[in-house]
């Protein structure tokens, strides 16, 4: 079980054997390979009855060395789509590029039309699902977040192997394992995502990246979190998290026999 | 045109005894009889402007654009012959990407310009090829701070600009013309097609290069002096397309967009009346005072 | 060829991508990755290299040290590498490899210079950088750090770590033994110093990995980048690292 | 090292390393919690044990019983949790009786984790042990080398993290004991639904000064489906190629043969659950 | 238990808990696996006059459950978003995007047949042309284990399965994915009666084997669904939402029924 973005995509240890770690060490001959090497870890995502709220920290992690503190993970497309990045940043920096010369090219046509979230999905699909059939994978997990053609809330996943499912909630990364929980008990059926509302959705997904500060090594407690609904994103890229809970620590002490 | 007959005039790149190329002449002949179209360079802005001649009835009313977009903050329109105008959209579109592939950020106006030229003027040089029946305007605005590199993450520093020279600028409003021949200019206001004479005079008691006139008057003024290029060949039904590009903190936001239809609407009406009063002579300086936004 | 190039796949073989001369759209390395892992010299520079900006621009500070192995191959390397008169990096990782990438962009600028008429600004510059060591990262071990001055945008710095990824930061360390020095820097960081703040704040923290770091020493050297073009400085360890400055 | 034979120890390693799979043992990828109220600790379990990906039994039991005031949540290798915790059990009666005093939870955690630590994680134990003794509440997590924590709220197994996703929510200081027990029970759920090695029922166990309640199936939100068809076969369906009959002379000269009194008193050791 | 798997915790040790090191070969080799098994279950079966495609909806990623609803089976060669112009069913299970891919590409087949000869594909043509797409990538198979259903030409049931690289063959019945092993059994002895012999029919091997018949649309449903809820019950890649779709003359119906979500 382990879900760092360095053993996605790899050979599960009980059909191969371990990974051999010796190609992480940034130092040797064997530095160059592909693997991740600047990471971002997870993104959250819930729908909600008029959209989809979703969340990432701000973190780009060089192993374990917290190297980079303002790396916005969310990207938004077209005013009315935002992609969650998580995995390899150069590799999200070249999907933004993509995304960037597409929605030139989109805007030239005058027919009106534009890409919704779901147009959004399928392309990106492929163009992972392509790169793993060249065994040549972007090392990411994305989540698209928007409407569909019919403004109704879209969210759904694609990842290095050009995997895709959907879900009322969804979580890139260690989120899958520790925010899911939660964010399942908020939303569990695509039939109630009408009843939960705006504040929910977004408290729910605030509790998450606090639940995932706390617990996920490669995290950090500086976040970004967008808003999207027919009136467009509202994207705040620089939110801190609230309220913690960490006095208990007092009634610790040592770990078995002592007491004092 | 005295070349008739010489024989000079029959193939491209073949220059006459007095060092004319005709081929090129012949294909500004062709833009002499397109619709007006023209660009007015703004203190905070461009706008763009073309008399669309209806030829049909059967045409949808605001449909078929003819001014094109190039990445997100370029505009252009081509008087003449129409598709040689969409090749060169093409073209543009095509510059722009590449030198977004290389250099992760938009073609500065200046670069782009250059780039259109020397293909237009490319098209003058073998006997294999015509040249573009088109004269070009382009406009677009050049982001006057440091424009992020494309995908980049961070932010730097979040004081003052570090160590920036004082007094230097960078950005800002471009407007250029390319002629079939590949020759091009920067300019304050450009006019080609039809009724460009007009229109050109037009543009020269607007004062221009003083940097006065604001993008929205600017609008104003396009509509105006589109009708007013308009006069010479009345029997036509025509249409007003219009669109500008604003600085960063402007209406577009740095973007190249066509003109909202509210203000589209507003400026027919400020040109329809100022056709009507045309004797007044005093309609030239932007005199809009039910019109300010 | 640049890796995954999008319009190939988007527009199938039917698109016809120009390619131009005098404009740079594809960068090929020689497709052998051993040319720069010689068997004889493996040098890899494991040094801390950092770029900062100040009020009047940018400082780039690197030591002098490269070794092949525990073996001092260099001990008085410049690591400090002009790309445009006011644009340089610090490199890190395999020399060879650097060297290589910083010669392509030192092109690449000087054609951008004389076809645009006007300096590159940072930004071009470290999107050249990203885009071959994004493009090449199998083949390439390149950590390098951007600094630069522009006219009219100032003072800018970029890192571009290991994978290829391109971060704009207000200061930047880099190297592998820069994780010695991340505590000073983020404790003595304040933005806007003046220069000799600046020279100082860069000193200190040299001082520090060159101090922890068994893969740095030297001399300490630095290059200032301000409006008014680059100004280089040099410290030497037998005195103290006072001295002697730019004389 | 004693208990365990160690001579097949290379010779499965050079096996295994030529790519011999070793024989999987029964897995409890497993969700396990305790947690500390006002007066008392609660811990709880899931009740489904994995080989692999098949579900080997669907109502396991998880918690261990080490002395009356002591309980033993295992994850990790069924039969590791199960022997060890039989083991330290019994070694704690022994020192119970001799130093005629009732047995501390830090003792149970002191012996588990050296017994352990001796085995340097070769027996695959991951436990939550708690428990109420003269000194308070005892509440506490031991790993398979050895290590232990001491926390207010724990979480183990492959369900763990679910599971503590909702204690970091939801768990606050001086909880009520049906407050608690909601709370550990929810958090066994986040694991059953959430955790494909973790299923079936929760099981809870209540550590209180006064008495210890072992509260087994306290929830059972995975009740088997009625099928729609009847899998009765007729009398004669499967083909009989051979018989032969033993007679009861036969049989007693291997085995012991006891009439059982009467019908109705068959000894019934499970009942099977069978559709109709 | 989360720190047994980790690579960098497991050193030189084996133990029934610690997979092995590959250290003991000198060539260290990053390598990047283009699969992954997303779980689940599929089954089919045929009656005289419709075919029935099932699976589960759960799609997995180790202990993960990616999602609750994800459809394992699809209708081919519908183009009008009712579904009413499509005839045949497939149903695939094993690496999801490579499914996902070959559902994608059979049914721009199916959809271009039509449009280019004006009727509709025969089942048994779409399940030859689909070994076809299947063998095409010999080398780099999709990692699926499909099943073709629909009537043919006499408007029987028919139903084909797949192995990933293009073998295949017309069967009454079949059972793929990660609970194949469980279900497959109990539909020999429920479908074609394998292991039954009527009763009081000779002695010994002369007994007379219970000869299969086509079963009943509402039998086989029934078996479908007791197929599924027992499968839930011993395997944990499987749950949460049971999908069918039945093929008849008259069309393509979808059922769906709730299954644990343990």
């Amino acid at each position: 079980m382990n879900h760092l973005p360095q053993a996605w995509g790899r050979p599960r240890n009980a059909i191969l054997g371990a990974y051999n770690p010796s190609i992480l060490q940034p130092s040797g001959p064997k530095a160059h390979t592909t693997s991740p090497i600047v990471t971002g870890t997870s993104v959250l995502a819930v729908k909600f009855k008029d959209g989809v709220v979703i969340a990432a920290d701000n973190l780009a992690s060089y192993g374990s060395l917290a190297r980079f503190t303002d790396v916005k993970r969310l990207r938004t497309f077209n005013r009315r789509t935002v992609v969650g990045f998580g995995g390899d940043v150069s590799d999200m920096q070249y999907l933004d590029r993509l995304l960037l010369s597409l929605d030139i090219e989109e805007n030239y046509g005058s027919s009106g039309h534009d890409l919704n979230a779901l147009n959004l999905h399928t392309y990106l699909a492929k163009v992972m699902y392509k790169r793993r059939s060249d065994i040549n994978p972007l090392w990411n997990q994305l989540l698209v977040a928007g409407l569909d053609g019919l403004d109704q809330p879209f969210l759904s996943s694609v990842d290095l192997l050009g995997t895709t499912f959907s879900s009322p909630t969804l979580a890139t990364g260690f989120g899958a394992h520790l925010a899911q929980p939660l964010l399942r008990k908020v939303v569990d059926d695509e039939a109630k995502v009408g009843s939960v509302t705006r504040e929910q959705a977004t408290n729910a997904v605030r509790e998450c990246m606090k639940v995932l500060f706390y617990r996920d090594a490669r995290s950090l407690d500086k976040y970004s979190i967008a808003v999207i609904t027919k009136d467009g994103v509202e994207l705040k890229e620089d939110e801190e998290l609230e309220n913690q809970s960490w006095a208990f620590a007092e009634m610790i002490k040592g770990y078995g026999t002592q007491t004092v | 045109m005295t070349s008739i007959g010489t024989g000079y005039d029959l193939t491209n790149s073949t220059f006459s005894p007095d060092g004319r190329n005709f081929q090129v002449e012949y294909a500004s002949k062709a833009v002499e009889n397109g619709g007006t179209a023209i660009g007015i360079r703004c203190r905070n802005g461009v706008v763009l402007a073309v008399e669309k001649i209806i030829t049909s009835k059967l045409l949808k009313s605001g449909g078929n654009k003819r001014i094109a977009s190039i990445d997100r903050n370029f505009g252009m329109i081509s008087s003449g012959l129409v598709p040689d105008g969409r090749h060169l959209v093409s073209r543009a579109r095509d510059e722009a990407a590449s030198w977004r592939t290389s250099y992760k950020c938009p073609i500065p106006s200046s670069s782009l310009a250059f780039r259109v030229g020397s293909y237009v003027q490319a098209y003058t040089l073998y006997s294999s090829v015509r040249p573009f029946g088109v004269t070009t305007i382009l406009a677009g605005w050049d982001s006057e701070t440091e424009s992020r590199v494309d995908g980049q993450v961070g932010s730097g520093p979040k004081a003052a600009l570090a160590g920036k020279t004082k007094g230097t600028k960078a950005g800002g409003p471009g407007l250029y013309m390319i002629e079939p021949s590949g020759l091009y200019w920067g300019y304050y206001g450009a006019a080609t097609g039809k009724g460009r004479q007009t229109a050109k005079a037009e543009l020269e008691k607007l004062d221009l290069p003083s940097g006065n006139l604001s993008l929205e008057q600017g609008v104003k003024e396009a509509a105006r002096i589109i009708y007013a290029a308009h006069e010479d060949s009345k029997d036509k039904d025509f249409e007003l397309e219009m669109s500008w590009v604003s600085s960063s903190d402007g209406p577009t936001q740095g973007r190249h967009e066509q003109v909202p239809k509210e203000l589209l609407e507003q400026a027919e009406t400020f040109a329809k009346r100022a056709m009507e009063g045309d004797d007044d002579e005093d309609t030239a300086t932007g005199g809009g005072e039910t019109m300010e936004l | 060829m640049v890796r995954g190039r999008w319009h190939t796949y988007r527009h199938g073989s039917s698109q016809k991508w120009r390619s131009q001369s005098r404009n740079f759209n594809v960068i090929i390395l020689p497709p052998d990755p051993s040319h720069h892992k010689s068997i004889l010299h493996t040098d890899r520079a494991r040094f801390r290299s950092m770029a900062i900006t100040f009020a009047g621009g940018v400082i780039l500070g690197a030591d002098s040290r490269t070794t092949t192995g525990a073996y001092i191959a260099n001990r008085v390397t410049d690591k400090l590498t002009r790309v445009s008169d006011t644009i340089w990096c610090c490199r890190s990782g395999s020399a060879a490899d650097t060297q290589a990438v910083a010669d392509i962009v030192s092109y690449h600028l000087g054609m951008y210079a004389t076809m645009e008429g006007k300096q590159p600004t940072v930004g071009v510059a470290a999107g050249l950088f990203q885009e071959i060591c994004y493009a090449n990262k199998e083949q390439l071990s390149a950590g390098i750090i951007i600094a630069g001055h522009h006219p009219s945008h100032g003072g800018s710095v970029y890192s571009i770590p290991l994978g290829g990824s391109l971060h704009r930061q207000s200061y930047a360390i880099g190297g592998s033994g820069s994780t010695y020095i991340y505590g000073y820097c983020d404790s003595y960081w304040k933005e806007n110093m003046s220069e000799a703040d600046g020279i100082g704040f860069v000193k200190g923290a040299l001082r520090e990995a060159i101090k922890w770091d068994g893969s740095s020493g030297g001399v300490i050297r630095m290059v200032v980048l301000t409006d008014k073009g680059a100004k280089r400085l040099l410290f030497l360890p037998d005195q103290g690292y006072e001295g002697p400055g730019d004389k | 090292m004693p208990g365990f034979d160690f001579s097949h120890h290379n010779r499965n390693a050079a096996l295994h390393a030529q790519g011999v799979p070793l024989p999987k043992a029964t897995s409890t990828g497993t969700t396990i919690v305790g947690c500390i109220f006002d007066g008392g600790v609660v811990i709880a379990a899931d009740t489904r044990a994995t080989s692999g990906p098949i579900v080997a039994d669907k109502n396991c039991e998880k918690l261990h019983y080490i002395a009356p005031q002591i309980w033993c949540a295992g994850a990790g290798t069924a039969a590791d949790t199960e022997f060890t915790t039989a083991i330290i059990s019994s070694n704690l009666e022994l020192h119970s009786l001799s130093t005629g005093r009732k047995p501390r939870v830090v003792t149970c955690m002191t012996m588990l984790k050296q017994h352990l630590f001796r085995y340097q994680g070769h027996i695959g134990a991951y436990l939550v042990v708690a428990g109420v003794d003269p000194t308070g509440v005892g509440l506490y997590t031991v790993h398979a080398h050895g290590s232990t924590d001491k926390l207010p709220y724990v979480t183990m197994g492959s369900g763990s993290l679910a599971a503590m996703s909702v204690f970091e929510t939801q768990w606050k200081p001086k909880m009520t004991k049906d407050e608690a027990v909601k709370l550990a029970s929810d958090a066994i759920q986040a694991g059953i639904f959430n955790d494909l090695g973790s299923g079936s029922n929760v099981d809870v166990c209540v550590i209180t000064p006064e008495k210890t309640t072992l509260l087994r199936n306290y929830i059972k939100p995975n009740q088997r489906e009625q099928k729609q068809r009847s899998y009765l076969f007729k009398r004669g369906t499967t083909a009989v190629l051979k018989e032969k009959v033993i007679t009861r002379e036969e049989i007693s000269k291997y085995v012991t043969v006891q009439e059982l009194p009467s019908d109705d008193d068959v000894v019934v050791v499970e009942k099977m659950d069978i559709d109709a | 238990m989360l720190n047994a798997n980790s690579p960098l915790a497991s050193g030189p040790s084996y133990s029934f808990a610690t997979p092995p090191n590959q250290t003991s070969t000198n060539i260290k080799q990053h390598s990047f696996n283009p699969y992954t098994d997303n779980g689940g279950s599929t089954l089919g079966i045929t009656g005289d006059d419709f075919a029935i495609l099932a699976g589960d909806t759960r799609s997995t990623s180790g202990y993960n459950i990616n999602t609750r609803y994800a459809p394992k089976v699809f209708k081919i060669g519908e183009d009008d978003g009712t579904g009413e112009s499509a005839h045949i069913v497939l149903s695939v299970v094993g690496f999801a995007a490579d499914g996902n891919a070959l559902k994608e590409r059979l049914n721009a087949i199916v959809k271009m047949y039509r449009y280019q000869h004006g009727k509709p594909m025969s089942v048994k043509a779409c399940a030859q042309r689909l070994s076809t797409i299947l063998y095409g990538k010999r080398f780099f198979p999709y990692y699926v284990h499909a099943i073709l259903g629909g009537l043919d030409e006499e408007g029987k049931g028919a139903l084909y399965s797949y192995d990933p690289v293009g073998s295949y063959e017309r069967e009454q019945c079949r059972a793929a994915g990660a609970a194949a092993s469980l279900i497959m059994p109990f539909l020999d002895n429920q479908v074609n009666f394998k292991n039954q012999y009527i009763p009081g029919s000779g002695e010994g091997h002369a007994l007379e084997a219970r000869k299969a018949t086509p079963l009943p649309r509402a039998e086989v449903e029934q078996l479908v669904r007791d197929a599924f809820t027992s499968a839930v019950e011993r395997h944990i890649e499987v749950g949460d939402g049971l999908q069918m779709l039945v093929v008849t003359k008259n069309g393509i119906e979808e059922i769906y029924d709730p299954l644990k979500k343990d």
